[in-house]
């Protein structure tokens, strides 16, 4: 079963993307994938980046838009491609719901070796499939939310030529985020890691013609492979110090690494604490944490499905579930876990801020995003493993939610995602405003929805926490709390309410969505609400010991949870409610109430606006940093490097030596009798001084 | 002091070379030129069999003439050498001479008294017979030079080598007389055991040393003796180059190697400072001054020059490991410089002979074979394996290594690349360019012959290597064992 | 089967193609023609598959020789003919033979002058390389490794691009010099030893100074070889100006002569040297892998971009073999063979393109994959490998490399680490360049996708890269006893060396 | 005034040295040359036979014999080598015979 | 003593002043007259020294046969002896300085010579095995025995410079009368004689 539930997706991909390549029935479903005769289970076929013969319309580049019509006929295999990859996922969902009771409640973890992957001396790297607690949540999430997306994006998807393509890329993401979260060991959570790298960055360029996509695809890539430079080398510190790679091998030997100390670069430090820095770079590469966030804004010029799916749900959170992973390692090196809590409280804080002046509506719910991953890693960085956790698992169906929400809208306005391009749609949409605000609701953490009980959870957690930074990030995610509930209510006023500020015709066509979009709606507008209420207890309640097992360790002294059970003060709980109300009220004032408001403070502090308006400037600096640096510094050394300096001096600088003194030695032939006599006798005289001197 | 008829059999070889010679001249002179190709053919059969003969001498070492004239297993090896390359050589004048309308019967025969006096030359144990030996073979090479007389570059050529080359007669002399004073002998035996006995040499005896080597430097064209080499290749008819460039060469090395380590073996020290000068000198130039010219006779000229420094890598080791070197260098040398020159006098187009490099651009479209004969020549010579050339290289390297002689063993290394250079140049145009107009087919089968066994020789040599480097080992050893 | 000579066999077996094409091939008519290719093909075929011969006569836990032959060659010098793959060089020769008929087939069109010439250099470069991987005598060693110039010079040289003359000169000097050099040493060594057999040199000591110069003489040849920082200049050059197929064999058996020069001569004789000019090696390579990679970015020739990055990869070879660990030399050894498929196979894609379109300036092309769906998963499949995406073999071989140097130096293995970005960079920014976008040209919008030949071309070489990525033991198997018997040389002979302290040092992890 | 060899050998190394200079000294006429050549010969005699003498041994005079014999034939090839130039370049200035040089 | 010791002087004196002029003269015909003095010159120091047979051999070989070549083709080639004058000694510094280091490294060596000790036993053909016989029959006897090598390899080089002389200058020039003996030897009176009748006065 565990097999199954990680490799359909990757069959279904498979199958998918041999359609799409080779287009047409014509190719028989179960032998299409594996044409280069390899086991179907191994490999992730070679479809990567199929791409549909039919061209696309052209009338899209320029703008902002999310969708491209059709310009051909659809492809004879679409019908095929999308049964199988949503049927696929679907069976995956509902078994790894089986595999949830069974596991987590159950409390029956295992793990299933596959075969042997890298072994190299001491290295012993299997493919494996490891379904304990953890994995059982994940898997839930993951293809839950998975096969709501696959569902939707039969609707959303359905004027696209590339559906094939497109379904495809959607399971073999899921595959690889499947191997992700059953990886043993840190290596093929690595492979999964960057499987879902590279379907994020084939999903992102999925209308390759877009020259912003394009660019977004090669940022992310790129972006995460920074973060992967610090996980590589904190896998390799762990196996240094620990000896293997495995999970069990390794959390077995962390309390002995104490205090020990690894010679990393040319300083002596406390080898857990570096180790777990070095891992937590992945994960934030992977989850868009301060610094390393500047892909995923840019992501969003994927197909809407894609955001909600990989840039909301679940594969931005994959640094969420390795920290947690890791929580016996990490729970050794309470300077890391500092380091994590504070980045995480930044970020929450940060993303926030920018996500209050942005208009479009993928890009606020991105920052969203952002922010909520702040969260969970200052939730994991006081310990609150299991709070991050659960707001993982919340934040998974609301903010999916959100995203198919938004997707939806733009489908209905003719993709427009400019929130200043909206307004007034509401009763032409109801079922997606209604579920925009269960999912708002949720997000802001209102009583009784998901985000209520995470979100909560974790701010008591840091506000308990025996760790000097709780406080810190407590404060900062109020803040951020605030601002949520004030972003989010501006979202949905501006898309909502006011004025139809879009064309007429726009209007007039605005539309509900197919059936088979809202589906997926209803379900996750279901989790959203449902989730919190329905989970808590196991997740960070008080079965929360019994139903983590052995997959998460907190140490007595730093369990936050438990604290906030016990000793928070009763403001603390209120707290995040109160400054989301405000927040409401003030996007209600803003938008609703004094609509020129907005505008009028964006003038008054127009410093501060376009400070954050430009996201801090943190792409500025890193163009200016990296890329252009790096593209100068290529060239230079290029021309000035390679060209003049090596070649000069050495073969071309050598070539031309060598030809010079080959004129003169020529020269000296001079054809002259009388100089050949006299080179002649030169010659013995020297020979005959050399001689009488040194012979 | 009784006169005792001295042992002939061991200068059979020569002997016979010399009634063969007298014989031909008679022949030639009562049949006129008409009668050239014949004599020619003659001449070779009586090389080849001069060869058979040398070849049957067996081994030990014998002097006779009263101690003029020595036979051992070098001369042995060197006389083949010699033998063959002159017979390649003359074979390849024949066709040559008489479409140059110079096909004089003379020339053979020339050619074989200047051959005789190689193997006089290599057989040499006294200075005079050294002397008589080298002029022999000198003033005949001096009038083939010479030999197309209505041409003037073939007139420049011989006045200057005849000027130069005497003047390095006067000071080998010179040397010789030195030697003699100040030695009080000039047998070669006499001077070893002279100095076998521990003897200081005298300043007198190592000016004389040092104008020997001079004299026979120039024969080797080693710089700063090699003036000559260049103009003299370029000017002279190209089967006398091709004949200049391959057996008196050996016959001077030999020469040299012999006068080096039999009677001055033990002044190794002395003369070896001489032999790395001149040979890095000459791998030097022969690399560098190569890469500017235009003219493909020209250009092996310098290539024998360098050629000639790597031979004396060896030499400069005064090991018999460096001998065998030498031995080895120069067989393989003489057969891919004879097949080389072989290309080059297949180098003519509807009649007319061409001697500038780029002649050859296209070759390997329009004669494939021709251009891939070459270039295995040119890759042999640049000294990439698996072609001979390589080996020969090795073996000398061997010899500067095991002699602890490592910069002059780098030193020529670095060389050898530059002087790839100049043959890969030769490949390039052969290869990389566009053919300009076919060569004239050719049509004799000597030429082809020689293409084809000097051809195959170089480039499988390497399979079995052991004959060759069998007898070259047990010739240099039979060298010190004197 | 063992009894025959197989290794003999499957070098010499070209040589027969050769003959054939030689003797029955003549005139130059189209029939000719097609016989010449079909010949060329055959013969790298059968060599191919008895090459897998070795494979299974080969047993992976001895780690010494083996299917070893020996002949008398040239006894006087203690020079003999003298064959055998162990660990380490095994899986060169299989990946020179699978090349081989990939590249005969990827000419088959591409290649329409001098057919019969082309083939038979290529054939004779393959029994050269195999040779090269087989010989365990120095002189048989150093006349296939330096063989190998004469084909390539004239495969760069006779059917290249326009600078063609001055790549080839560049190219063939460029090695040449190097490796005259290791000729010395080698001559050297035979002085010592008294052979030129490698496993008894292997045996035998030398003394601390001579093997600092040895050193550095063998340097010189595999530095320039590999090619390493500052000595990598004619690598691009020769590769840009290379027909596709040349540049295939460049990158795929040609570089890694050096790496396993390196692994054979280097570091088992010479270990005390080893191990003082490691920092020079970290250093040469850490400035290639970042260097170059920078270079690449810059580039705006398709085959130059990639060329450079062979220069980054190599980079990472060096680094793990003198990482001095399990994990570091089996790394090097399957980036060799990683690099060898992935960066061959990024050449044929640029080829593929050459051949349509007869440009390789990046800025000529864009949106490929409208039009070529086929050719750009391909191409992104490779470009990913080239990345070292976890399931394709860039992975495997980039993830040891670096966790060896990491156990050795995290100085190195951090810098190095960069690589892997900068990597991607390089490689996606290619690739977005080429085949993303939208299609501005007229004639690139009537390029045909890959035709059924050009599928099979690349195929195996997919096939073989996921093999790689996802189950790589069948590789590293072979690899690991001989080169945890080259570490156990390394450090016994180093510890020999210092007296006996130290031993041991590093546990074989 | 006790003439011993000393006085001879220097004799003999004057005339070789005048023998060397007249070789590229000259610049006008190749003649000059060849006659220098004979001076550098006749040094070369003086010498072998002042050793002879004092060494007791006649090996020297019979080597200069043997010199004087291969001089004459070399002159004589010299002379018809010279004449043969002549012939073509209507000229024996050595500044002229310069067709050939690189 | 005295007369052999100013004998000595005069020789070389003179020897060395027409050495210089050989290379000095103007005159090419001038030259050879100075190389034939220097010739004397060098027989009388054989002489002097005892060696009256090379003494012999220098005035009949080199002044007889050698000299009067070169005299011959001086003459014959008929040079305009005034264009080859000019400025002929330009060189003379740089040339003159090597000369004398030269002679300086040759006189430097050869003032220091003794016999080296076991020369004498290395004699070849040490004179006294020969007996109390004149210079000119020792060589005699010594030449057509030990060194009959020498003497035959002479002849050959002898032969050689034969065969190149003719083969270089020898020209059978076309379109020359030349008398052929042997077709003249070999006609008949019968070929080349007819007997015609004429008739008289008809005329031919």
């Amino acid at each position: 079963m565990e097999v199954l539930v990680v490799f359909l997706p990757l069959l279904a991909f498979l199958v998918a993307g041999s359609i799409a390549l080779f287009g047409g029935p014509k190719v028989e479903p179960a032998a299409a994938g594996h044409g280069h005769g390899h086991g179907d289970a191994h490999g992730h076929g070679h479809g990567h980046d199929d791409h549909a013969h039919v061209s696309h319309d052209e009338h899209h580049d320029d703008a902002h838009d999310d969708h491209h019509v059709v310009a051909g006929p659809p492809t004879a295999g679409d019908r095929a491609a999308q049964f199988v990859t949503a049927g696929a996922v679907l069976i995956s969902a509902v078994l790894s719901w089986i595999l949830f009771f069974d596991v987590a409640v159950g409390g029956n973890a295992r793990t299933i070796e596959l075969m042997t992957w890298i072994r190299s001396g001491g290295l012993d790297v299997s493919w494996a499939l490891r379904i304990d607690q953890l994995t059982a949540v994940m898997l839930v999430v993951v293809n839950t939310v998975s096969a709501c997306v696959h569902v939707y994006s039969l609707g959303y998807m359905a004027e696209d030529p590339q559906k094939p393509r497109f379904m495809g890329y959607l399971s073999l993401f899921t595959f690889a985020m499947l191997m992700l979260v059953t990886a043993d060991n840190l290596v093929q959570l690595f492979f999964g890691w960057e499987g879902v790298g590279l379907a994020s960055y084939l999903l992102i360029n999925f209308w390759y013609e877009k020259p912003s996509a394009n660019n977004a695809a090669i940022k992310a890539f790129l972006v995460n492979r920074v973060g992967d430079f610090g996980f590589a080398l904190g896998i390799f510190a762990i196996f240094v110090l620990a000896g293997s790679v495995q999970f069990d091998a390794i959390f077995a030997k962390a309390p002995e690494l104490v205090g020990q100390k690894i010679h990393f670069l040319s300083w002596n430090v406390d080898a857990l604490t570096v180790t777990c820095l070095l891992l937590f770079m992945g994960a934030m590469g992977k989850s868009a944490q301060l610094g390393l966030h500047t892909w995923l804004p840019d992501a969003m010029e994927g197909p809407t499905p894609v955001s909600a799916l990989i840039h909301a749900a679940t594969m931005v959170t994959a640094g969420v579930f390795m920290v947690c992973r890791l929580s016996p390692v990490f729970e050794y090196a309470p300077t890391a876990l500092e380091v994590v809590a504070v980045v995480g409280a930044l970020t929450a804080f940060v993303a926030a801020t920018i996500g209050f002046t942005q208009f479009d509506i993928k890009r606020v719910i991105a920052y969203s995003t952002m922010s909520q991953l702040g969260y969970m890693f200052f939730a994991a960085g006081v310990s609150a493993y299991g709070a991050a956790m659960f707001h993982l698992f919340t934040h998974a169906f609301f903010k999916a939610l959100l995203f198919l929400g938004a997707g939806s809208v733009i489908h209905a306005l003719h993709h427009e995602q400019d929130m200043r391009n909206m307004g007034g749609v509401w009763k032409k949409i109801p079922f997606t405003y209604a579920v925009m605000w269960i999912g708002n609701l949720a997000l802001a953490g209102l009583p009784f929805f998901a985000g209520y009980y995470s979100k909560d959870m974790i701010l008591e957690a840091a506000y308990a926490s025996a760790s000097p930074v709780g406080k810190f990030a407590f404060a900062l995610g109020i803040a951020a709390a605030f601002l949520t509930a004030f972003y989010s209510w501006r979202l949905l006023f501006m898309t909502f309410h006011g004025k139809p500020r879009m064309a007429k015709s726009v209007f007039d066509h605005a539309h509900e969505s197919p059936i088979v979009m809202l589906i997926p709606l209803a379900v996750l507008a279901l989790g959203a609400l449902f989730a919190g209420v329905g989970f808590h207890n196991w997740f960070i309640g008080h079965d929360m010991a019994h139903f983590w097992g052995k997959a998460i360790l907190v140490l007595q002294d730093n369990n936050s949870i438990e604290a906030a059970h016990h000793h928070t003060p009763g403001w603390v709980k209120l707290a995040p409610l109160v400054v989301g109300l405000i927040g409401i009220a003030l996007a209600y004032i803003a938008y609703m109430a004094m609509p020129g408001l907005p505008a009028k403070a964006a003038a008054t502090f127009r410093g501060v606006h376009q400070f954050l308006y430009n996201k801090w400037y943190f792409d500025e600096l890193y163009d200016f940093l990296f890329v252009r640096s790096a593209k100068y510094l290529g060239y230079g050394l290029w021309k000035s490097g390679d060209g003049a300096v090596i070649d000069g001096v050495g073969p071309d600088g050598l070539a031309a030596a060598t030809r010079d003194v080959a004129a003169r030695a020529s020269r000296l032939q001079s054809g002259y009798v009388y100089h050949y006599a006299f080179a002649m006798v030169i010659g013995v005289v020297l020979l005959v001084a050399w001689l009488s001197m040194f012979g | 002091m009784t006169a005792v008829f001295p042992d002939i059999w061991p200068a059979l070889p020569e002997i016979f070379l010399a009634c063969a010679g007298m014989a031909l001249l008679m022949i030639g002179v009562f049949r006129g030129d008409g009668f050239t190709r014949t004599i020619g053919y003659m001449t070779m059969v009586a090389l080849l069999l001069a060869a058979i003969l040398t070849m049957g001498y067996g081994s030990g070492r014998v002097v006779t003439f009263n101690g003029l004239f020595v036979m051992d297993s070098f001369g042995v090896f060197m006389k083949v050498l010699i033998l063959v390359a002159a017979a390649l050589s003359v074979l390849m004048t024949l066709g040559f001479n008489e479409r140059e309308k110079m096909a004089r019967f003379e020339f053979p025969v020339l050619m074989l008294f200047s051959t005789l006096g190689m193997l006089m030359m290599v057989s040499a144990n006294d200075l005079i017979s050294l002397y008589v030996g080298l002029e022999t073979q000198s003033l005949a090479l001096y009038v083939v030079a010479a030999f197309r007389r209505d041409n003037a570059k073939s007139s420049e050529a011989g006045l200057k080598y005849f000027v130069l080359g005497s003047l390095s007669s006067g000071m080998l002399l010179y040397g010789a007389s030195l030697v003699y004073g100040f030695a009080g002998t000039t047998s070669f035996d006499k001077i070893a055991a002279l100095f076998a006995g521990g003897a200081h040499p005298s300043a007198g005896l190592i000016i004389g040393l040092v104008f020997v080597a001079a004299g026979l430097a120039f024969k080797i064209s080693a710089v700063p003796f090699h003036m000559w080499t260049p103009d003299v290749y370029e000017g002279a008819p190209t089967p006398v180059t091709a004949f200049f460039a391959a057996a008196p060469k050996v016959a001077a090395i030999a020469l040299f190697t012999r006068l080096l380590i039999e009677p001055f073996g033990h002044l190794v020290h002395q003369w070896q400072q001489i032999i790395i000068v001149t040979s890095i000198l000459s791998m030097a130039l022969g690399s560098f001054a190569a890469i500017t010219q235009t003219n493909i006779k020209r250009l092996m000229a310098y290539s024998s020059i360098g050629h000639v420094g790597y031979a004396l890598v060896g030499l400069a080791a005064g090991t018999q490991e460096g001998v065998r070197g030498v031995l080895i260098y120069m067989a393989v040398y003489i057969v891919m410089n004879i097949g080389t020159f072989a290309v080059i006098l297949c180098m003519k187009q509807q009649g007319r002979m061409l001697e500038e490099i780029k002649d050859l651009a296209g070759l390997s479209r329009t004669n494939p074979m021709l251009a891939g004969a070459m270039a295995v020549f040119m890759f042999s010579m640049a000294g990439i394996p698996p072609m001979a050339g390589f080996f020969s290289k090795l073996y000398v390297f061997l010899a500067a290594i095991e002699a602890q002689l490592y910069t002059l063993a780098v030193i020529g290394v670095l060389t050898s690349v530059v002087g790839a250079y100049y043959y890969l140049r030769i490949i390039k145009i052969m290869y990389f360019d566009e053919p300009v107009e076919a060569f004239d087919k050719i049509n004799d089968d000597g030429m082809t012959g020689i293409l084809v066994a000097t051809g195959l020789f170089t480039l499988l040599f390497f399979v079995v290597p052991a004959p060759v480097l069998n007898y070259a080992a047990a010739a240099a050893a039979s060298l010190f064992a004197g | 089967m063992a009894s025959w000579p197989l290794l003999s066999f499957t070098t010499f077996l070209p040589l027969a193609g050769v003959a054939l094409i030689l003797l029955f091939c003549r005139g130059n008519s189209p029939d000719v023609v097609r016989n010449v290719r079909y010949v060329a093909l055959w013969t790298t075929l059968i060599t191919f598959v008895l090459s897998l011969f070795i494979w299974f006569n080969f047993d992976p836990r001895n780690p010494g020789y083996q299917l070893v032959e020996k002949a008398a060659w040239i006894p006087e010098f203690g020079i003999s003919y003298h064959m055998g793959v162990d660990g380490i060089s095994m899986l060169f020769v299989i990946l020179s033979t699978f090349l081989m008929p990939l590249c005969i087939l990827s000419s088959w069109e591409a290649v329409q002058l001098r057919v019969k010439e082309y083939m038979i250099a290529f054939l004779v470069l393959e029994t050269l390389m195999v040779g090269m991987f087989c010989a365990l005598d120095f002189v048989l060693f150093y006349m296939f490794f330096e063989g190998v110039l004469i084909p390539m010079f004239l495969i760069i040289g006779v059917w290249g691009g326009a600078r063609r003359v001055y790549a080839a000169f560049k190219f063939f000097l460029y090695t040449l010099l190097g490796s005259v050099l290791m000729l010395l040493a080698i001559l050297a060594m035979y002085f010592v030893a008294g052979t030129t057999d490698i496993p008894t040199i292997t045996a035998t000591h030398f003394p601390r100074s001579m093997q600092l110069w040895l050193w550095l003489a063998f340097f010189a040849s595999f530095a320039v070889k590999v090619p390493m920082w500052p000595v990598h200049t004619w690598l691009p050059d020769a590769h840009v100006e290379a027909p596709t197929a040349g540049s295939v064999i460049l990158a795929g058996v040609l570089l890694k002569m050096g790496g396993y020069g390196f692994l054979r001569f280097n570091i088992p004789m010479l270990p005390e040297a080893t191990e003082y000019f490691a920092p020079l090696i970290y250093t040469l390579s850490i400035v290639a892998v970042i260097y170059t990679s920078l270079v690449a970015l810059a580039q705006e020739d398709m085959k130059k971009l990639i060329a450079y990055s062979s220069v980054a990869h190599m980079g990472f070879v060096t680094i793990g073999m003198f990482a001095l660990n399990q994990q570091g030399i089996e790394g090097s050894i399957f980036t060799m063979l990683s690099h060898g498929i992935v960066s061959g196979a990024l050449f044929l894609c640029v080829g593929v393109v050459y051949d349509r379109l007869h440009t390789r300036e990046i800025a000529r092309y864009g949106g490929l994959v409208k039009n070529m769906p086929k050719y750009a998963v391909i191409f992104l499949f490779m470009t990913m490998a080239s990345v070292g995406l976890p399931g394709t073999s860039g992975f495997v071989g980039e993830f040891l490399v670096l966790l060896g140097a990491f156990r050795d130096n995290t100085w190195v293995a951090f810098l190095a680490a960069t690589g892997m970005v900068l990597g991607a960079a390089y490689a996606l920014w290619l690739f977005r360049r080429v085949v993303y976008g939208k299609i501005t040209k007229a004639d690139v919008r009537s390029m045909l996708d890959l035709s059924p030949r050009e599928v099979a071309i690349f195929l195996p070489l997919v096939a073989v890269v996921l093999w790689m990525g996802v189950y790589p033991s069948s590789f590293l198997n072979v690899t690991s006893a001989s080169v945890g018997q080259l570490i156990q040389t390394y450090q016994t002979k180093l510890a020999a060396a210092q007296g006996g302290e130290g031993g041991v040092s590093v546990a074989a992890r | 005034m006790e003439i011993g060899l000393g006085h001879y050998l220097t004799v003999s190394a004057i005339i070789f040295t005048l023998g060397v200079l007249g070789i590229f000294l000259n610049r006008k006429n190749v003649i000059i040359i060849l006659m220098s050549i004979e001076m550098m010969l006749l040094a070369v005699n003086l010498n072998l036979v002042s050793f002879s003498v004092y060494l007791n041994d006649l090996v020297g005079q019979v080597f200069s014999m043997i010199i004087l014999t291969v001089a004459a034939a070399e002159a004589a090839i010299g002379l018809a080598i010279l004449v043969v130039y002549f012939r073509n370049r209507g000229s024996i200035r050595v500044e002229d015979i310069n067709m050939m040089r690189g | 003593m005295i007369i052999q010791g100013i004998a000595f002087y005069v020789f070389a004196a003179l020897l060395v002043a027409s050495g210089v002029m050989v290379i000095s003269a103007r005159n090419p015909v001038h030259s050879v007259l100075y190389l034939v003095l220097a010739f004397f010159q060098a027989a009388g120091l054989c002489v002097l020294l005892g060696a009256e047979f090379i003494a012999m051999i220098l005035v009949i070989v080199y002044v007889g046969a050698v000299a009067v070549l070169f005299l011959f083709v001086v003459m014959m080639l008929d040079i305009n002896f005034r264009e080859l004058r000019a400025g002929a000694m330009q060189y003379l510094p740089i040339g003159g300085l090597i000369g004398l280091i030269l002679l300086a490294e040759l006189a430097a060596v050869l003032g220091g010579w003794i016999i080296a000790p076991a020369a004498e036993k290395a004699a070849s053909a040490p004179l006294a095995a020969l007996g109390n016989v004149s210079n000119t029959e020792a060589l005699g006897q010594l030449i057509y025995t030990h060194y009959v090598y020498l003497f035959q390899a002479s002849g050959i080089v002898l032969l050689i410079a034969m065969i190149g002389a003719i083969v270089l200058t020898l020209r059978q020039r076309e379109g020359v009368r030349k008398q052929n003996i042997g077709a003249q030897l070999a006609r008949r009176r019968e070929d080349v004689v007819v007997v015609r009748k004429v008739s008289t006065g008809g005329g031919v």
